[in-house]
């Protein structure tokens, strides 16, 4: 018997997502070159704004605040050899950044060149991308100097 | 919600292979077949049915729609399907025999992970806005995780290490492991970082599998495991519970829904002899002992639990059954038996059983 | 703060997803077979059922069929059921244009071939009971590289269509327990 | 142990063919806030939440509850995905109840939803490939059979369509609303899927459904009416076999007999007061009616014919306007169990059939193989 075959099956779809007023903020923020976190009713600044209080699913409005253009990491990992799904193509890190003015970390790229450039505690500044896309991977850390 | 008269009699599952040649349905129907006979019990007995699986692990939309055809579907069953690790099949199961019309009730759990990318399937399963389109993959995740696991001092990379050592010893005696062995932990950490701090040994292998559970009550069981020659293993609670979904907005280092869920499940956090906890990756069996209150005495993951084999939607019912027959063989006298979904144990369920 | 523009409410997010995977055993001998023109179906050993593409597994016994099971079948059947299909279009449809999608059970098989287009009858005289028989495709020309163990496309590429014979319809007891 | 178990709260979200104001998030908490608000509860005296779709590719999002799980108010609490192709939304108010039934838990919310604009249903049904036949061209072969076994005259189609289309021209959350719509329109619409016409066909929309349900003990803080749950099955068969009837599935027939075992009901047309079935093409009123005992073989139709499935008629079906003119499909299940609830509980408004003591709630999927079905009364279970 011969041996068998390799199918290959693609899923593929072009998504269009509706973001509503808070997520709409915040990516077309991304495009002006803007940070923005949403304040919980508790004062708390969360970043990302997400539009329901985590732990209770309370509607927090839209009261939305500026954030950074700096913040500090909180985690990280070193992706050693990008993928074409990832948003760097040369070596990068993905880490949780606490934007200044925020209270909770968002996971994005920080393009910081080598992983000796990464530690917890450092701080980042952050690259808007010149030609926005209308996607997360709008906004890149980079080391702040 | 405790509830005392409900058990596991019977378990059936695949070996962990890296690529299964059969279709997932081909895999279920020889699992669902063992699992039946093991508990010598008539198809039609079975008062209930509940599978889990993943569409888009399988690769296409309304794939656990096959997986019927493995369950023995005519005439017709009464039957449900959760898009969730088939332990979650197993709550909704033991939650149907609460009601007393049925005695008995079946569920399975599959999937393949060989023909996909796993690191990409995964990444979609992230918070569509803010995450997925990063191509956020579950090994970066986990490596933020570990990095604050030792930036909070709760653990080493030695640790780390010492985990996947024992979880690979310990598959030497599961024939259905996938990797096993005897590794030296100091050789472990000479291997390069993948996602620093984490190396490849640190993550789970890529698995195809399945697994199948027979759920009997009260007479029935004790009937079906006295003529195997076995006892059942009494279900004394089973909860679960969800966190927040974004990483930057809970606590990594620990997981608050698992200490949640084994409280619910009745866990007081006494005597225990056997563990199975579906740590992906090795910090977690950190994170997930210290959730639980584990002492040195408990044997954890004595399978060698997600690092030696990881058939991805069936790999936390995978945990109920190996903790059960520890149960059922008289080894264990009281087990857990822990399962997750989501990126970084967002969700987490407890199981707790006994013998006699 | 003031209202965003409209245009920046919707996220456009291309997701692609590639699957690879060798064919299962029996769908591998199944397209070897077909290459050759020849159409190779499982016999489930219990109950005696034809299953054609075979499956590897009777769902009704719910036993395992293997090599040992192979049954050859006659590129020779009845139409048991279509559909005329309008295409819609979406993201990835090639066809624009009518088509026919019928079901064709070949003699002594117990499951239907699905999706099989139908010539040598205008659409309006396509029905229950017509016999058709398979026009292969030049040996070159035969393809196998749509199949997929996902339960569509079993059947690959090989046929131009089944044409109608011309002989007389079959009766409905021969079709009744096939309508799909 | 088996508690009794009620439906207090039921919210919707108004369908339409693209919800381009909100989230995922926001178009769920629409629903989910007016079932609470209906139910005089928050998201607090939530036990547990019991969330239902259909497939995740309609979307694009894998398990898509693990990240709409803050918005749910879920976290700390369970949180369980159900997937039954099209039946799903039916499923998951059936698995919700038994949490409740079971004794498991005391309050617990059932969620079911679908954002189809942010994909394209064809493509999802269609497996991502090309040549998809649709849900249309899968069913029409058994419409066509059912015409033919039955002796069914073309209009029936059409009166079903028409009933429908008016009907949710009274629903203030149905997506398809046209009052005026005629018989002629629908003749005249062109032909999809022989022998389905366009206008005789579901429509692809948003929204979101969600219902609230609480034990006995607990109903009273609750202070509408509750709809009581009497009976739930589900029942899966094969999609595709020799010998089987897909014009009159057994799952089918056993779900529906299996819910007249448990409420004691010998003769449904009689002892049942409306239904909200899940009719996505309208051939299948009459099919289900058959299909599900309440009416005899070869008189679904008539039924429709007479005018009785009306909302003035002796047994109406879909008041609400039906999956025809509504079809978001991961709620569309729920909507059958909502709007059954909300004629229980005399709250349809301006679609309410009169006094309704008994309702049937009805959904199905796949190839007409996966069924989840429920009684809904106005007094408790004894």
């Amino acid at each position: 018997m011969s041996e068998p075959r390799v199918t290959v099956t693609k899923l593929e779809f072009p998504y269009s997502r509706t973001l509503g007023p808070v997520l709409g903020a915040f990516i077309g923020g991304l495009r002006e070159g803007k940070l923005l976190g949403i304040r919980a009713r508790d004062g708390r600044v969360l970043a990302p704004p997400v539009e329901y209080d985590p732990e209770t699913g309370e509607s927090l409005g839209s009261e939305m605040v500026a954030l950074g253009p700096e913040g500090t990491v909180v985690a990280w990992t070193w992706v050693g050899q990008p993928t074409a799904k990832h948003p760097l193509g040369r070596p990068f890190s993905f880490a949780l950044v606490k934007p200044d003015g925020a209270d909770t970390a968002m996971v994005g790229p920080v393009d910081a060149g080598s992983p000796d450039s990464m530690s917890t505690g450092m701080r980042v500044r952050a690259r808007f991308n010149p030609e926005p896309k209308g996607l997360v991977t709008d906004l890149t850390w980079e080391p702040a100097r | 919600m405790a509830s005392s008269d409900i058990a596991v009699v019977a378990t059936a599952q695949t070996p962990s292979v890296r690529e299964a040649n059969p279709s997932e349905v081909q895999l279920l129907v020889p699992t669902i077949a063992a699992a039946i006979e093991k508990a010598g019990i008539e198809r039609r007995e079975i008062g209930f049915t509940c599978a889990g699986s993943c569409d888009y692990l399988t690769g296409g939309p309304f794939a656990f729609v096959s997986n019927l055809e493995a369950a023995g579907a005519w005439p017709p069953i009464s039957e449900s399907h959760v898009e969730a690790d088939g332990a979650w099949a197993l709550y909704e199961a033991w939650m149907r025999l609460h009601e007393d019309d049925i005695d008995v009730a079946l569920a399975f759990g599959s999937g393949k992970s060989s023909p996909s990318n796993p690191a990409e399937v995964w990444a979609q399963q992230l918070d569509p806005y803010y995450l997925a389109p990063l191509g956020l993959d579950p090994v970066s995740l986990a490596g933020i995780q570990a990095q604050a696991l030792l930036a909070s001092g709760k653990a080493t990379e030695r640790d780390f290490a010492e985990v996947v050592a024992a979880s690979r010893r310990n598959a030497k005696s599961n024939p259905n492991a996938q990797l096993s062995g005897d590794f030296d932990v100091d050789a472990l950490l000479a291997e390069p970082y993948f996602r620093q701090p984490l190396r490849k040994h640190d993550c789970p292998p890529i698995s195809d599998g399945a697994v199948a559970v027979v759920l009997a009550r009260g007479e029935r069981a004790r009937s079906i495991a006295a003529a195997a020659g076995r006892r059942p293993a009494w279900i004394r609670g089973m909860d679960h519970r969800v966190e927040p979904h974004q990483p930057g907005m809970r606590d990594l280092t620990s997981s608050a829904s698992t200490s949640l869920a084994a409280r619910k499940a009745g866990y007081d956090g006494g005597p225990l002899d056997v563990a199975e906890l579906c740590s992906t990756f090795s910090p977690q069996e950190l994170v997930l002992r210290s959730a639980l209150g584990l002492g040195e005495e408990v044997s954890v993951n004595p399978s060698g639990g997600p690092l030696a084999g990881n058939p991805i939607m069936a790999v936390g019912l995978v945990r109920i059954a190996e903790a059960a027959e520890r149960v059922m063989d008289g080894s264990a006298g009281r087990a857990l038996a822990h399962a997750t979904a989501g990126p970084l144990l967002q969700q987490n369920l407890v199981c707790l059983m006994e013998g006699e | 703060m003031s209202a965003p523009p409209k245009e920046h409410l919707v996220m456009e997010h291309l997701v692609t997803l590639t699957y690879r995977e060798k064919l299962t055993e029996n769908l591998n001998r199944f397209a070897d077979n077909l290459l050759e023109a020849r159409i190779v179906g499982h016999k489930c050993p219990s109950c005696g059922r034809v299953y054609v593409p075979p499956k590897g597994y009777c769902p009704l016994c719910v036993v395992a069929t293997g090599n040992n099971d192979e049954v050859e079948l006659p590129d020779r059947g009845t139409l048991t059921g279509f559909t005329i299909i309008t295409p819609v279009a979406y993201y990835g449809q090639q066809q624009t244009e009518p088509f026919v999608w019928a079901s064709v059970l070949l003699d002594g098989a117990d499951t239907p071939l699905t999706g099989q287009n139908i010539t040598g009858v205008p659409h309006s005289e396509l029905r229950m009971g017509l016999r058709v028989k398979a026009r292969w495709k030049p040996r070159e020309q035969r393809s196998v590289e749509g199949m997929t163990n996902r339960g569509w496309g079993g059947f690959g590429d090989v046929v131009e269509s089944f044409e109608a014979t011309g002989e007389p319809d079959a009766g409905e007891e021969v079709y009744k327990e096939h309508i799909f | 142990m088996r508690e009794r178990c009620a439906i207090v709260g039921v919210g919707q979200t108004h369908f339409k063919k693209r919800r381009d104001d909100v989230s995922i998030a926001g178009l769920l908490r629409e629903a989910v806030d007016r079932a609470l608000e209906d139910a005089q509860l928050s998201l607090a005296d939530v036990d547990a939440v019991v969330i239902g779709k259909a497939p995740d590719a309609f979307e694009g999002i894998v398990m898509p509850e693990l990240f709409l799980a803050d918005a749910l108010g879920a976290a700390g609490k369970p949180l369980l995905r159900v997937h039954t192709a099209g039946s799903v939304g039916g499923s998951t108010v059936v698995v919700a109840a038994h949490h409740v039934v079971a004794g498991i838990h005391g309050t617990v919310l059932a969620v079911a939803w679908e954002k189809q604009s942010e994909g394209n249903a064809q493509w999802g049904l269609a497996g991502g490939r090309s040549g998809g036949i649709g849900a249309g061209g899968a069913f029409a072969p058994w419409m066509r059979a059912y015409i033919q076994q039955s002796g069914a005259p073309d209009y029936i189609g059409w009166m079903v369509a028409v009933k429908d289309r008016r009907n949710a021209a009274k629903n203030p959350y149905a997506h398809l609303k046209m009052p005026d719509i005629t018989l002629e329109e629908v003749r005249d619409s062109p032909m999809l899927w022989d022998p389905i016409r366009f206008q005789e066909s579901c429509p692809s929309s948003d929204g979101a459904c969600a219902v609230v349900l609480t034990a006995g003990g607990l109903v009273g803080r609750s202070p509408g009416p509750p709809a009581w749950i009497h009976a739930l099955s589900v029942r899966s068969e094969l999609g595709s076999f020799p010998g089987r009837n897909p014009v009159r599935p057994q799952a089918g027939v056993d779900c529906a007999h299996d819910v007249y075992r448990q409420t004691g009901i010998t003769n449904p047309r009689q002892e049942i007061d409306m239904a909200e079935l899940y009719v996505p093409f309208s051939w299948y009123e009459p099919m289900w009616l058959e299909g599900h005992d309440i009416a005899g073989p070869g008189e679904g139709w008539k039924m429709v014919d007479s005018g009785e499935t009306d909302i003035g008629g002796a047994f109406p079906v879909n008041p609400s306007g039906g999956v025809l003119s509504t079809n978001a499909i991961g709620a569309s299940g729920m909507v059958r169990f909502a709007e059954a609830a909300l004629q229980v509980r005399g709250l349809a408004g301006e679609h309410q059939v009169g006094e309704v003591h008994t309702a049937l709630a009805q959904a199905y999927g796949g190839a007409a193989q996966y069924f989840a079905m429920g009684v809904l009364r106005d007094t408790p279970p004894e």
